[in-house]
């Protein structure tokens, strides 16, 4: 470790401690699981007596605040103190959540294919995609739109504002078309002009279609239903 | 970038340059070439010498190259040849200015770059922390996708079930490993080339020759024959060929297929390797 | 540490500032990803003056400390000092993830042209660059921003607040600006040729902070006052 800083100004003295207490520190705080004292004083380089004084230090330092360390299985861990419980569920509950893949698959879906029936989500996913759809259009990203005139009438699906909303979109026109994607997967490095000509070289991401895959931007925002 | 240092040596660093431009720009400072005055036929000269060194080497020049080849000997030609000087003062913009101006906008674009890789980075300088989990809740959604993700994962849905219907045979027994391996040398296409492993499998019809041909993959990665990379969680899984096609004896890794190799033969690369 | 107590005895003194100190210190470290001022505030109900005041509180006291508190994307994140990097990787069994050119100068042309198409980014660095986007895209650190009315609509791109993050930046506004920028490739390359080409691939980050930084103790529950 490097005592550098500290050994010029009070040689031994306690500064000389406060570079490897800010090195455990360090550790504790990024490393998720209990820290244990050899592993620490491999990464440092320093002995293990070295390190446990410095987790000592820290311990003192620490009672009292938001985030005390505590000795627990295999090492010590650097934790929240318990009265601050409440506000963390605050926090943490009003926390955006990710979208599972099976959302964004149906989402997908019904984007690029809408207004379309359950059957043909679960036709193109292989799986029965009820559940998901339900959630998703109790969350209001997803619609109901009408039903199809196949038999059995089934209901027909379409996306909402709060979907565009999520993805930053103006409008359906704004989903990037199959043919965009292809022009962008298509990665080699000889197609496009490298001279600077703006015009020239913003050639219409070629036509090619990808898939069977009409978007159909023609639809509107449309409320949550 | 210590291809002027190292002379022939440029085998080995040529994929040093990102394009025509940052090699230009090498040459010009490697030179000492002004770019103020343009001195256009010494960067032409400077370039197309590089290029003949690749070309020597039997490297494949990207048509980028060519293309910028072809610019800079029309604009030395233009320099060379004797003009009225009244189409040039007045009305004709200098045609070397295009070049000027392309190779000062990507000095700046790669100093910027410079300072953005100098700033400390997460996981390289910086480490932050695993937010707790938070309880489960009514959340408001996000999504770890943008448009053209969620393009992406349709595409990926509507090619694994383009993959067309399996037809069992009775009595077939199946793919063979030899034919699975040869495969996927075929799509290699040589030391250096490389596929993307998942990819690949879709194209597969049957589960069994995804399979087997996943087991190619493993085996001829054991032999060292092949590298397989996955750059982080769920990232693609990049397979490169790393020697020869002659080096590659599928018969090594289909065993008794052919029945031409003797069962000791399969210490070889092994014995290589150490 | 008893501010607990004190905190019961004396509300409105000096010590509650200490615990709401404490409080957002919790939170920080919950939150993982960087925190804003306002969901913060809502969190342990209080104004949002009151947090951005025992940030700056943390803020001071960290410096120079293994974890620092930093403005990164907006919000506020405690982050370790990169002085520890060797440590932490070592620790965590890692490598130093890294950007390669390409990326890092398709991400500087869009962090300083945004919204930018592909064909912008193409005309300035000469060669294809879809495959070096796309990766970006995936990366979570480009997105697309809509369309630009060029003909042929071809879509824009941006940075993300994951860019910010993994650059340390507070806003966009914190790159340098051209002329800044211009200033410091002059000053980096005054010995050079007159178009400057600099020799970044293999220079170390220059992530050391200033080592003159005296290790202080930095997060002593402290005294009132």
């Amino acid at each position: 470790m490097s005592d550098d800083e500290g050994v010029l100004a009070f040689p031994g003295g306690p500064s000389a401690d406060e570079e490897l207490v800010a090195g455990v520190e360090a550790l504790l705080f990024a490393s998720g699981e209990p820290l244990a004292v050899p592993a620490a004083a491999a990464a440092l380089e320093v002995a293990n007596a070295e390190v446990a004084a410095a987790l000592a230090v820290i311990e003192a330092r620490r009672q009292g605040t938001g985030v005390v360390l505590e000795r627990v299985a295999g090492g010590w861990q650097l934790r929240t103190a318990p009265r601050f419980a409440g506000a963390l569920h605050r926090l943490l509950g009003t926390r955006p959540q990710k979208l599972s893949r099976p959302a964004l698959e149906v989402l997908a879906i019904v984007a690029w294919h809408q207004p379309v029936s359950r059957t043909r989500i679960e036709a193109v996913r292989g799986v029965d995609s009820g559940g998901v759809l339900k959630s998703l259009l109790e969350r209001g990203l997803l619609r109901t739109a009408g039903r199809s005139s196949d038999p059995g009438r089934p209901l027909l699906y379409a996306t909402t504002a709060a979907f565009l909303e999520l993805f930053g979109l103006p409008d359906l026109a704004a989903l990037p078309t199959p043919a965009e994607r292809a022009a962008l997967v298509r990665a080699r490095s000889a197609h496009d002009a490298p001279v600077s000509d703006d015009e020239e070289a913003e050639a219409e991401p070629a036509a090619e279609p990808d898939e069977a895959l009409p978007p159909e931007p023609g639809d509107e925002p449309a409320e949550p239903g | 970038m210590q291809v002027e240092a190292r002379g022939a040596a440029f085998t080995v660093h040529t994929d040093v340059f990102d394009g025509p431009l940052d090699l230009l720009l090498h040459l010009v400072k490697r030179d000492g070439i002004s770019l103020a005055r343009l001195e256009v036929s010494r960067i032409a000269d400077a370039y197309l010498a590089y290029l003949d060194k690749l070309r020597q080497l039997d490297l494949a020049i990207a048509s980028d190259w060519l293309v910028m080849a072809a610019t800079l000997v029309h604009l030395k030609s233009l320099e060379l040849l004797p003009r009225p000087p009244t189409l040039l003062e007045d009305e004709e913009e200098d045609p070397r200015d295009a070049l000027l101006d392309q190779l000062r906008a990507y000095e700046e674009a790669k100093a910027a770059a410079t300072l953005l890789g100098e700033r400390p980075m997460v996981q390289r300088e910086i480490f932050v922390r695993q937010g707790m989990e938070p309880p489960a809740a009514e959340r408001p959604y996000v999504s770890p996708l943008d448009a053209f993700g969620l393009l992406d994962l349709l595409h990926e849905l509507l090619a694994r079930k383009a993959a067309p219907e399996p037809v069992v045979r009775l009595g077939d027994s199946g793919p063979s490993i030899g034919a699975c391996c040869r495969r996927v040398v075929a799509a290699l296409g040589g030391r250096g080339g490389h596929f993307e492993l998942v990819g690949l499998l879709r194209t597969l019809a049957l589960p069994a020759e995804r399979v087997i041909t996943f087991i190619s993959v493993l085996e001829m990665s054991r032999l060292q024959w092949l590298d397989v990379v996955q750059e982080g969680h769920l990232a693609p899984i990049t397979v490169t060929q790393l020697v020869s096609d002659e080096v590659i004896d599928i018969d090594l890794v289909s065993g008794g297929e052919s029945r031409r190799r003797e069962e000791d033969q399969l210490d070889l690369p092994l014995a290589e390797r150490a």
